[in-house]
């Protein structure tokens, strides 16, 4: 470290900016805003993992006595409802997104701050229907409302819950065009397209999917609703309409929000990577064009979900081939990562940990999605445990790693203050472990043959499911680590100071935390990205 | 702060946080086409229903076609086309700055869309009037339990079909009416705005960005009307 | 513990040696990047504060081989995926026909010979068996781990899988899709008999009508008699020998008569009318249950030979 | 969207003179039954009709390359949405 005389806090900053109720809830400065959806995805993500605790205990044993079938049902549908909704999709590109882009761009804000600030409500408000939908009665129709279960025989808050995801929609679309906006029009001087951060370019591309996909999913959820509350006979077989369309326009936005989620993760990666190495990203724009390559190519593959579902043979061919593609774009991410550490200067600090356990992970779950997307092999696996691992893998191995690792790489920008690095590396690792032996047992189980969404199961699949539970009580006591001592650092940490990690990259040549209009004045940007070869600018010690 | 202060008389509009009125505008142009985007595959998805359902049961759709009233669907396409022109003119005239022309063309605007939901309200009660309890259920053309297609003559499977194309015609026309209901309010605010002389040639986004809507809804309704008034030889 | 299920069916041994070749494969590349990850992040740690790694943009070399080499194993795991499904959607002609219809937490299976079950399927080892799926609420998926197959039952029109079981044993049958309450005891068992325990299956079991006898009984109770049997008025084409045959239809194209078209005339008999009849046929559509179209169909399919000889074929 | 590009009255006044007649064609056409072709000509005038008030009344025209990449892009994706779907509608009946 630095021997000079240690960090101290600016003394004008965005969180003293202002106090109360109104500094916050009125706000339109979008790192506030992205600390409100901070606090509102974790309170989701407790949630979540509540109804994940209730899963897993549910199946420590195979004739279901721990709880109902309905309490099962409700409990799992919720767990997927609160998970994929309120937190793997507005995870990374809310809170770090919302905070990091502006700085990262050389602007003083998002192109939209009333919008942002609106898109935070919609989320709260969604959430608040949607929360009494599961909580007042339950839902249990599981997170993918197939029909004609949802539109005809579920006795369960369906249209409520509907109601509430429908406009938590609208969240994620309203920050997609706000990112889309400023990253177009709003960039420093100087900072050409291919000079931006990584990180940007992965949130542009989420951006698109958000935008393009979401409605979709809006409308179909839209139809779901009116065929339950006017009996209209869209997806009724008895009226002459048809569950597979149902899929195919359900799926057609839920397999590109699978990027949604994994995209940002992907980006935080690239920086962290790069930092802790200090070294150039490998292949700055294969990186950059795989990122635009997996949105354009993910709304091209959803069939894969369906190959079972009665859907033609040869269109099946053509999602498998599609699927196939899809996949070359993040093996060249994961590819260009590893190579940047060659010849590098790599640095274990907690944030690395978490990319190596990201890259690690990921590599299972992208990998075991070439199982799914083989049309032979898929037959036997769809619909069992092992697509419940695959999808675990990216998003609790990919997204949620890569989602803390970013949240520790820039927590001292986000609140100037140093969390205890200690901690930080055990729980990191106990989050490893934990994760492992809850879904890696899950790929056994699923080629056996167990199916999803079982309340009771035969006995031969208990050992596995006991293992798998036992991880999920490390992983969740694991969680809990962040959650604590992050909170600590916020109120007892030590003054960060402007630049801990010396990364290079605009957001690091402000104060930590930043000032309410981030630049004095605009920066001009000269240097390609992640020039670590020349030192950081420290922050002119003028203003 | 140094830099703003010294803008230099910078318009009132300007945003802090856009270097000039050139940006800001540039960014809430390509914002209001990217919420068309997205309205783009919103109306795509009930479209993709319309495709499958014409392509499995065709007969059902052009027996359904029949009962609508093409008439009725033609005025109401001039109606809507004619309000496109009053909002194109009322953007011509926030550009030239004439402000109470701006205020005259959205009411205009405004006065077609309440033609347009009026027309389609009359549609809506001679199909839902039937329905609704205590009325006999004869025509009642709600898809559900009091549904009667005899009016269609159309018998057997295809009847129950026309269900199906009565449930799309009331969805996308229902989506599209409620798009019309949260545009009005949006244009009598703007109108407001601009008898307040709030807008000039320099500045009049909003108003762009209400006639950009507008016509988005005018080009949807463009695609609705013939393929659900006009299916097969009438 | 299991961990490896059980090979029971002719697409098993394929369905497993595809699955671990592609787990050859992804087990190489992920070792092989876990290795470079942790031998790049150890070998190349840093050491001192100010360390300066040499400036690496990329390799364009580097970036096509690691594009193109995945993509071509791909295309092999693509090619051999297909084929694999394409046996798996294509049964044999001397499959034997089970239906099997999926309500809400049971599955009811018919054999050709008329034995119904419900939630056991007894099969003699090594015959082709051709299932015809379908639901009468939700949707569901007839899913046999041992044979891996499984075919989602969507009401309202038939799915189709089949398989040979090549082992004797009773095998797991699961619903493999959501379906409400019960979803989890949707379940039963594939019992495979030597063809000599099938039989004495088959005759232990109580002597049921065959389907096509039913389905005639039937035939006659809905007096579809009046239009469709020879010397009849004739409003309705005559049914013997039509099953399999290919029908020229009033629209001009031709369809073969099997029991997709049989099942959507007899709902929706104005979507396909055969040339040179007029759309006269009222719709079953809510008077027959999906059970009941089935025998109708085993019996119209029975007509191959004309009715009088019905009854000899009948007591062999 | 550039502000001072303003279009002349007249520009108005003839696309929506175009408008209405094209209307007016596409509902004379749907008087005769041309087969299939109704939908290709009901389809192409709607397509004309948007494409004259996306280019003149919303000034894409005008608006420079960003504007026709959005509309591009979305239309694109529709166009994704739609064909790939009914390749399984429109091949459930091939034979094996």
């Amino acid at each position: 470290m630095m021997t000079t005389q240690a960090p101290t806090l600016p003394e004008k900053h965005y969180l003293n900016a202002g106090y109360g109720w109104r500094s916050w809830l009125l706000t339109t400065d979008h790192k506030r805003i992205a600390v409100l959806y901070l606090i509102s995805i974790t309170a989701m993500f407790a949630l979540g993992s509540f109804y994940a605790a209730l899963v897993r205990w549910n199946l420590l044993v195979p004739d279901g006595s721990h709880m109902s079938a309905e309490t099962y049902n409700k409990a799992f549908t919720a767990h997927g409802v609160i998970m994929v909704f309120f937190f793997l999709i507005p995870s990374i590109p809310a809170t770090l997104g919302n905070f990091l882009i502006p700085l990262m761009i050389g602007a003083r804000d998002l192109a939209f701050p009333r919008i942002n600030l609106l898109s935070w409500y919609i989320y709260v408000f969604g959430a608040a229907i949607t929360l009494y939908a599961l909580l007042a009665g339950g839902l249990d129709t599981g997170w993918t409302f197939y029909t004609p279960y949802s539109t005809v025989y579920a006795q369960s808050n369906v249209v409520i819950a509907v109601v509430g995801v429908f406009v938590t929609g609208f969240s994620s679309i309203l920050t997609g065009l706000n990112f889309i906006v400023t990253i177009h029009t709003m960039r420093a001087p100087g900072m050409t397209w291919f000079r931006m951060p990584l990180f940007v370019w992965a949130h542009y591309a989420t951006s698109i999917i958000q935008v393009l996909g979401t409605p979709v999913v809006a409308v179909t959820i839209l139809l779901v609703a009116l065929e339950r509350i006017f009996h209209f006979g869209f997806f009724d077989p008895n009226r002459g309409g048809d569950p597979i369309l149902f899929q195919h326009l359900f799926w057609f936005y839920s397999h590109p929000a699978v990027y949604i989620m994994i995209l940002p993760a992907m980006g935080v990666i690239s920086e962290l990577i790069t930092c802790f190495s200090r070294k150039r990203i490998f292949g700055y724009s294969f990186i950059a064009m795989s990122s635009l390559a997996i949105a354009v190519i993910g709304f091209l593959v959803w069939a894969h979900h369906m190959y079972v579902s009665g859907m033609a043979v040869y269109s099946a061919m053509v999602f498998s081939a599609l699927t196939y593609l899809v996949a070359v774009p993040s093996a060249i991410k994961t590819f260009n990562w590893t190579a940047t550490l060659y010849k590098g200067s790599v640095q274990w600090d907690t944030p690395m940990i978490y990319v190596f356990c990201f890259i690690g992970l990921f590599l299972i779950g992208g990998l075991t999605g070439l199982f799914l997307g083989n049309l032979g092999t898929d037959v036997h696996l769809t619909d069992t445990y092992f697509i419940v691992a695959h999808f675990h893998y990216i998003m609790v191995g990919g997204a949620i790693m890569g989602y803390l690792g970013g949240l520790h790489f820039w927590w001292p920008k986000i609140t100037g203050r140093r969390y205890l690095e200690a901690w930080g590396k055990v729980s990191s690792l106990l989050i490893f472990v934990g994760f492992n032996l809850t879904f890696f047992p899950q790929f056994f189980l699923g080629y056996v043959g167990m199916p999803r969404r079982y309340h009771v199961y035969p006995e031969e699949f208990q050992v596995l499911n006991v293992l798998s539970t036992a991880g999920a009580t490390i992983l969740g006591f694991g969680y809990l680590f962040p959650f604590s001592y992050l909170t600590y650092s916020v109120f007892k940490g030590r003054p960060a100071g402007n630049n801990p990690w010396k990364a290079k990259g605009l957001e690091w040549t402000t104060t930590s935390p930043p000032p309410a209009h981030n630049f004095d004045e605009t920066p001009t940007v000269t240097e390609e990205a992640y020039d670590y070869a020349t030192p950081p600018k420290e922050k002119s010690a003028l203003v | 702060m140094s830099e703003l202060a010294a803008g230099g008389g910078q318009h009132p509009a300007l945003q802090h946080h856009f270097r000039d009125l050139e940006q800001q505008k540039a960014a809430s142009s390509l914002g209001m086409w990217v919420f068309i985007a997205q309205e783009i595959l919103f109306f795509g998805g009930i479209f993709m229903a319309y495709i499958v359902y014409r392509i499995k049961y065709p007969e059902a759709f052009v027996a359904g076609s029949h009962h609508l009233s093409w008439q009725v669907g033609f005025f109401n396409t001039l109606v809507l086309i004619g309000s496109s022109l009053t909002m194109a003119m009322a953007v011509y005239s926030a550009a030239i700055g004439k402000s109470r022309r701006v205020v005259g063309f959205i009411l205009a605007t405004v006065l077609l869309g309440s033609v347009f939901l009026g027309v389609k309200y009359f549609e809506y009660a001679e199909k839902i009037g039937p329905c609704l309890p205590g009325a006999s259920g004869v025509g009642c053309l709600v898809p559900g339990e009091r549904f009667d297609a005899s009016a269609l003559g159309v018998s057997g499977e295809a009847a129950g079909h026309t269900q199906i194309f009565y449930s799309l015609y009331f969805g996308m026309t229902g989506l599209h009416a409620l798009h019309m209901i949260i545009g009005i309010p949006i244009l009598l605010v703007i109108a407001r705005a601009a008898w307040k002389e709030r807008y000039s040639p320099e500045w009049h986004t909003p108003v762009e960005m209400v006639g950009l809507y507008w016509h988005f809804v005018d080009i949807v309704w463009i695609f609705l009307f013939p393929l659900l008034y006009l299916i097969g030889a009438h | 513990m299991p961990l490896l299920p059980e090979q029971a069916s002719s697409f098993a041994g394929e369905v497993d040696a595809l699955f671990f070749f592609i787990l050859g494969v992804s087990g190489l590349f992920a070792v092989g990047i876990w290795i470079a990850l942790l031998y790049f992040g150890i070998r190349y740690r840093r050491r001192s504060d100010d360390d300066r790694p040499r400036e690496i943009y990329g390799s364009l070399a580097l970036e096509l081989t690691w594009t193109l080499i995945p993509l071509a194993i791909m295309t092999v795991m693509f090619v051999w995926g297909a084929k694999v499904f394409f046996e798996l959607n294509r049964p044999p002609d001397d499959a034997m026909t089970v239906s099997v219809v999926g309500k809400r937490w049971m599955w009811k299976i018919q054999h050709p010979t008329g034995h119904r079950e419900v939630n056991e399927l007894h099969v003699p080892v090594g015959r082709a068996v051709r299932l015809v799926i379908t639901s009468e609420d939700t949707i569901h998926s007839f899913f046999v781990p041992a044979f891996r197959i499984k075919k989602d039952a969507v009401p309202g029109r038939y799915t189709m899988a089949w398989f040979r079981a090549t082992k004797v044993g009773t095998y797991h049958l699961f619903c493999a899709e959501y379906c409400g309450l019960e979803h989890s005891k949707m379940i039963g068992w594939i019992v495979v008999q030597t063809p000599e325990d099938y039989q004495g299956w088959l005759a232990g079991g109580p002597r049921p009508d065959s389907p096509a006898a039913e389905g005639e009984q039937l035939f006659s109770e809905l007096i579809c008699s009046t239009c469709h049997d020879p010397g009849s008025s004739e409003r309705g084409p005559v049914l013997t020998g039509l099953f399999g045959r290919t029908v020229a239809l009033a629209s001009g194209d031709t369809v073969v008569a099997d029991e997709v078209y049989v099942r959507e005339s007899i709902l929706n008999p104005a979507a396909r009318v055969v040339a040179g009849y007029q759309p006269l046929m009222p719709t079953y559509q809510g008077l027959v249950s999906e059970e009941q179209i089935i025998t109708l169909i085993a019996y119209i399919e029975s007509l191959q030979v004309s009715p009088s000889a019905l009854g000899r074929q009948e007591a062999e | 969207m550039s502000g001072p590009h303003v279009l002349p009255v007249r520009v108005y006044l003839g696309i929506f003179a175009a408008l209405s007649v094209l209307t007016a064609i596409t509902v004379a056409t749907a008087q005769f039954d041309f087969g299939p072709l109704n939908n290709l000509v009901a389809l192409g005038i709607a397509t004309t009709k948007a494409t004259l008030v996306v280019l003149y009344f919303m000034h894409a025209r005008y608006s420079g390359k960003l504007t026709a990449v959005v509309i591009a892009t979305s239309i694109g994706f529709l166009f994704i949405l739609f064909f790939l779907t009914l390749t399984d509608y429109l091949s459930r009946a091939w034979a094996l």
